[in-house]
């Protein structure tokens, strides 16, 4: 097949077939072989991505159920409605099941999976059966984990501090076993998504033609390899303790629980960075879209994902500024921390300014981004008011924590993970949501959202410590409000699926890119077919992800005539 | 895309059949340079696994040295050293492995390959007799350890993270034989030529990393 | 297109160069088993760890051929050395400026010479 | 920024009181308490303008560049270098600017003056014990004086706790088997309650204690009291077991402890020789160990030698001694050494018991 000649390449894509009436698509990845087996032993990038997004949705409803019942039983001070070890494993299980098995695989198990080879012009990642395997390593992990659960689930909460989690008598071992595995089906998928972008790039991609969504999802895959195996062995650890009594973190045999706090932190801040840099790339995909318009600054965008992924290793003790640290250390913490927030701003600064002079458009998708802007901002710029010193001695461990980590992991991740489920859905299912139903969904969420955390924060300011299944009287009003909170964050949710699922099985057809977006994901059919393109897509000298200052257009633009 | 056919059937063109251009890559070579970079990152997030358990070393380390020199001078230097050649050795016979299928020796490379399993049990049975040696000794991790004349506080910790450190290198050492175990089969049944030689170069590789790991160890355990 | 030249198209590297590689790595074992035994001073650490880090450099760039590789797979390793360097020196630095009760109770014993 | 403040004089009192009512900040009862919350207002402050600032920013340029009928092609535009640049420095600048004031005040806030008084705190699960140096003990309630700084020796029992007493902006982690420090110098008398704020177990959110500020004239003739109340019960001596609500101050059941573990069979008191050095006069005094080092004797070498003895043997003594690890609890350790520390003769015990040496936060 010989190479196409540059110019007769690039009006094959400029011109975008005009909009023919809209019909069942022909056959398409979802469509192309339904047997149960054809979807379990799938090698299609797109097929475990739908797997992933179920189990992941399964894993957040789960998750949120533990959250409510957490909520209920704060509304009052004394002890009510079940005992305070039953409080304990509510919220470790609440912990465990939405960072490891929410929020840490579903955008880039979601997202990443069905929208990398797409963006890059490839027809996989690029090793498709290590891909499968990854889903059954969640599998495999969140089974164990859950096993642990039912049976007596443990109390030592998500961070599992050692000596209480080697000495409690609760079942940590399947969990800490189940979040070791769930650590390597993490690692495989970031190896898998280093090696495709490296190596499954369409001809003329250069890196800087690259979508901010794929950069995004690099620096997670970067984090994800580097930082994960060193969480897998402090779990081992910790298990190894606990069944043949080694005593590497044992007090009273010269352990020293202060380095697994070292250890354990030393994945886990990075990990809070694998769960909003994909957030990220979603967010620098919809303003783009929505507001027609290049990202305003790209290259200020593509660096500082890296730089949140490089620097983001070096911040990990400030969350043990009064735990026995060093004052120099926890002092050199503090200032590395302070680098990250830089990033974050950066990105922050790009994105208002992608809508200067772009014509925006406020959909669902758009409106999660208003919402992530302002929680991201005010929940980012809380961190690095924590990172300062002498006002985490009065927050650490105290509701003010809880409150600022859940306006960047609900407000900042969860919102992108939702307006990604909207910005994607018609590629992803060819079907249209209703977009009153989904607006009326995301204002729900943003009310619930802010009546629910607003006041921990006020919370951590009077001073309540986090874990306390009861508190003193003078906190109950506080948390009566952020209980009531809490229900309408969970309708926001239910409406929000309910339309999603309505969509799904009774939404019209969509038809091709139906919001005009230039993303090369969108080049291909909704829903796209198994393997991506008809021909190898090739990105001609000025073509881009986001241009939208070129003649060619959407469909709807061909019939106005641009 | 005619070139990579031609990459199948090497100059003596007696491979029974090559490996399966996978339907996401355009070309052989592209997908072989895939995979070649997959395994260096696979071996870069596996040599993280070690990362923990050094960290733990170096820190309890500063905190008891003098317990630590005490207790490594209770480990047997001379199989410890032994060990070193050994695994030197294994790594370079695998090396030679790999010179040798590029220039198309199967034979000598099957042979060298099988040499170096023979070093990992070797290896193996080593590390058997220097654990039950430290076993009736005393020298156990933990809440076990009662070595006399030693801290209780370093000594712990110190046989604690040596049994740590060696048992992990030595699960490597058991899925590196497997890995070479697999690279001969693919020598002998000539599923390898100098075109194509990923399986021997992928398991020369992981076994190389577990050489590297040891080649750290053994100073930090055996010559504190 | 990324320029995935294949690591073969130089001629493979001669046989000697790994003979004379196992040799460098024999010697400097035996250095290192030799200099443990002398006079254990501060600086034996950083002896043993120089000699450690010049036998992985040697494996990794003669044996692992990363000496005629091109791209990314030379600093993946690299990368992994360096966070770990990282996080022993962060670890190790709070340890020893920490406030001295608050560290776990060690005790200094007289080191015998080997 | 405290200076600042304090230099309007009362100009502000009303908006200072004001914000911390709208955040919800409890009193302040600790001298570093104001300088906290006034760091605390302009980083607040900021967050909510530039948060605020954003998203308006976000809805006016939606409002300005709505997307009307039909569709137009958007300009190539480029974002200036000095907006690419500011939006980095910027931001770098403020967190860099709150990294400066916050270490400051924070190594100020974590170095114990040299003449702070010290009490004990022992964390166990679910319960505060204390014990002053030369006064009682006590069960979840500590008494400690206004406008005198207050150092406390933290250790705990079992797992990690945490001393948090939100009025005075203080809190340090509790280690087991090691010692934490934390100091504070309360102005308001009153009653605080204590929080645990490391997560502990099933009773973590009830094990409250109270942290009772006098005025220092009170809490002196409270301590008197207590002293005196000690002298006459001197002889009514009982095994000093830690859990029980046990009488006399630290050093005498040092004291006891140490006759019950039979140590006067080869430490003697009064500065005769016998089989193991003198305790008397022990305490701050350089010893020549036998391989000929030096180390000068603190609380550290006291646990050290108690611990592991056969490690540090003083010149001139046979290594005999028995290892006491884990025949001892932490509190006896405590109570030993307090006692040594008392033993000085008369030269020495005239002046102020200097306490145990501090470290400035830098020097090991």
């Amino acid at each position: 097949m010989s190479q196409p000649s540059n110019v007769e390449r690039d009006e094959q894509f400029l011109e975008t077939p005009p909009l023919t009436e809209v019909k069942v698509p022909r056959r398409n990845y979802l469509n192309d072989g339904t047997t149960v087996r054809s979807w379990l032993l799938t090698l299609d990038h797109k097929r475990i991505a739908i797997m992933y997004l179920v189990l992941t949705m399964v894993g957040f409803l789960l998750g949120g159920v533990f959250a409510l019942l957490i909520r209920i039983k704060l509304l009052t001070p004394g002890p009510w409605l079940f005992s305070a070890n039953a409080y304990n494993r509510l919220f470790t299980m609440h912990g465990v099941v939405m960072i490891f098995l929410f929020l840490i695989p579903a955008i880039p198990g979601v997202f990443g999976n069905f929208l990398l080879p797409l963006m890059l012009g490839a027809k996989d990642v690029a090793f498709p059966k290590l891909n499968l395997f990854s889903v059954y390593l969640y599998l495999a992990g969140a089974a164990l984990a859950l096993w642990g659960l039912v049976h007596g689930g443990a109390d030592t909460g998500w961070t599992f501090y050692t000596p209480y989690s080697t000495t409690t008598p609760a079942q940590v071992v399947p969990i800490l076993l189940g979040a070791f595995i769930l650590g390597f089906s993490s690692i495989v998928t970031g190896l898998n998504f280093i090696v495709t972008v490296h190596t499954m790039r369409a001809p003329g991609l250069t890196w800087f033609k690259l979508p901010l969504f794929v950069w995004g999802i690099y620096a997670t895959a970067i984090i994800q390899v580097i930082a994960t195996p060193v969480l897998g062995m402090v779990l081992l650890l910790v298990a190894v303790e606990r069944s043949f009594g080694f005593g590497i973190f044992d007090p009273s045999r010269g352990g020293d629980p202060v380095l697994f706090e070292h250890l354990f932190w030393f994945y886990s801040h990075p990990a809070v960075y694998i769960m909003i840099l994909p957030a990220m790339g979603v967010v620098s995909e919809v303003v783009a879209c929505f507001s027609h318009n290049r990202p305003y600054g790209y290259k200020v965008i593509a660096y500082s994902s890296l730089g949140i992924a490089f620097i983001g290793f070096l911040g990990w003790g400030h969350h043990m500024f009064v735990s026995g640290e060093s004052v120099f250390i926890a002092g050199a913490f503090s200032f590395l921390t302070m680098l990250v927030g830089v990033f974050s701003a950066a990105k922050t600064f790009s994105w208002v300014g992608t809508m200067y002079k772009g014509s925006v458009d406020f959909k669902t998708p758009f409106a999660y981004i208003v919402g992530f802007l302002f929680f991201f901002v005010f929940g980012g710029m809380t961190g690095v008011a924590v990172a300062t010193l002498p006002l985490d001695v009065h927050w650490h461990d105290t509701y003010f924590i809880v409150a600022h980590f859940h306006f960047i992991m609900v407000g900042a991740a969860v919102m992108a993970y939702m307006a990604a489920v909207h910005y994607w859905f018609p590629l992803m299912f060819g079907k249209k949501y209703s977009e009153r139903w989904g607006l009326s969904g995301a204002f729900f969420t943003f009310v619930g959202f802010v009546v629910t955390f607003f006041p921990q924060f006020l919370l951590g300011n009077e001073g309540m410590p986090r874990r306390y299944y009861q508190y003193p009287d003078h906190f109950q009003v506080l948390n009566v409000v952020s209980t009531v909170g809490s229900w309408i964050l969970a309708m926001g949710v239910g409406v929000t699926l309910l339309t999603l699922i309505y969509a799904l099985i009774a939404g019209e057809p969509a038809e091709k890119n139906s919001w005009g977006s230039r993303g090369f994901e969108w080049r291909a059919d909704c829903p796209p077919i198994t393997h991506n393109f008809d021909t190898q897509p090739v990105i001609g000298p000025h073509d881009g992800p986001y241009s939208y200052h070129l003649t060619h257009g959407t469909a709807s633009e061909a019939k106005h005539g641009s | 895309m005619v070139a990579e056919s031609a990459l199948l059937h090497g100059s003596d063109g007696e491979l029974a059949h090559g490996p399966k251009l996978a339907h996401h890559f355009e070309t052989m070579e592209k997908q072989v340079h895939a995979a070649r970079f997959g395994v260096w990152v696979f071996l870069g997030s596996e040599s993280l696994l070690f990362a923990a358990l050094f960290g733990g070393y170096s820190v309890y380390r500063t905190l008891n040295e003098s317990a630590f020199a005490l207790c490594s001078r209770e480990l047997n230097l001379t199989m410890g050293t032994l060990n070193t050649l050994l695994l030197i050795t294994s790594s370079f016979t695998v090396a030679l492995a790999g010179y040798f299928i590029h220039h198309d020796k199967h034979r000598a490379s099957a042979f060298m390959i099988f040499l170096s399993i023979l070093m990992g049990f070797g290896f193996l049975i080593i590390k058997g007799f220097e654990w039950t040696a430290d076993f009736h000794e005393g020298a156990l991790p933990g809440k076990f350890f009662h070595l006399e004349g030693i801290p209780q506080a370093g000594g712990s910790q110190f046989f604690s993270l040596y049994f740590l450190l060696t048992g992990l290198h030595a699960a490597h050492v058991i899925i590196g034989m497997g890995l070479l175990a697999w690279a001969m089969n693919k020598v002998i049944r000539r599923r390898v030529s100098s075109r194509y030689d990923l399986p021997v170069e992928v398991s020369g590789l992981y076994w190389h990393l577990v050489d590297l790991i040891w080649i750290f160890l053994y100073p930090l355990l055996y010559l504190v | 297109m990324s320029n995935a030249t294949t690591a073969h198209a130089k001629p493979p590297p001669a046989f000697s160069r790994y003979v004379l590689v196992w040799v460098a790595l024999l010697v400097l074992t035996v250095v290192t088993y030799s200099v443990a035994h002398m006079h254990r001073g501060p600086f034996s650490l950083l002896v043993a760890m120089l000699i450690a880090c010049t036998k992985a450099t040697l494996v990794g760039l003669f044996f692992m051929h990363l000496w005629d590789e091109k791209g990314l797979n030379r600093i993946v390793l690299l990368m992994a050395a360096v966070f770990l360097g990282l996080m022993i020196l962060l670890d190790v630095s709070d340890v020893k400026t920490r406030f001295a009760p608050a560290l776990p109770p060690s005790v200094e014993v007289p080191i015998p010479e080997r | 920024m405290n200076e600042l403040l304090e230099g309007l004089g009362g100009a502000l009192a009303p908006l200072d009181e004001l914000m911390r009512k709208m955040l919800f900040l409890p009193e302040r009862a600790s001298t570093f308490a104001a300088e906290v919350d006034h760091l605390h207002y302009f980083i607040i402050t900021l967050t909510m303008i530039s948060s605020t600032g954003i998203f308006l920013g976000a809805l006016l340029l939606y409002a300005k560049y709505r997307r009307r009928a039909g569709h137009r092609l958007a300009e190539a535009v480029h974002p200036p270098a000095w907006f690419e640049v500011s939006i980095l420095v910027v931001p770098g600048i403020f967190f860099l600017l709150w990294f400066f004031m916050g270490f400051k005040g924070f190594v100020r806030m974590t170095t114990p003056p040299a003449d702070a008084m010290d009490v004990y705190v022992m964390a166990k699960k679910w319960m505060w014990k204390f014990s002053y140096p030369d006064g009682p003990n006590s069960i979840n309630v500590i008494r400690v004086p206004a406008h005198r700084p207050v150092r406390l020796l933290m250790t705990s029992r079992d797992v990690i706790h945490s001393f948090y007493v939100p009025e005075l902006r203080v809190k340090e982690d509790v280690l087991p088997s090691r010692t934490t420090q934390l100091w504070f110098n309360a102005t308001t008398p009153g009653r605080y309650e204590i929080l645990c704020a490391e997560y502990c177990g099933t009773g973590h959110s009830t094990m409250r204690g109270v942290l009772d500020v006098m005025e220092p004239v009170e809490f002196d003739e409270w301590m008197q009291t207590q002293r005196m109340g000690l002298a006459s019960r001197q002889d009514m001596g009982g095994p000093l077991n830690p859990d029980d609500e046990s009488i006399g101050t630290l050093a005498q059941q040092g004291r006891k402890a140490a006759a019950e573990l039979e140590c006067f069979k080869c430490h003697s008191i009064d500065g005769s020789a016998h089989i193991g050095p003198t305790w008397l006069g022990l305490y701050h005094r350089n010893e020549r160990l036998t391989d000929g080092r030096e180390i000068f004797v603190d609380e550290a070498y006291l646990t050290r030698s108690m611990m592991d003895p056969m490690a540090e043997i003083v010149a001139g003594y046979a290594p005999v001694m028995p290892t006491f690890q884990g025949r001892m609890t932490a509190p006896q350790t405590a109570a030993i050494i307090e006692y040594i520390k008392s033993l000085q003769d008369d030269r020495i015990a005239q002046q102020k018991n200097p306490g145990p040496v501090y470290e400035p936060a830098f020097k090991r």
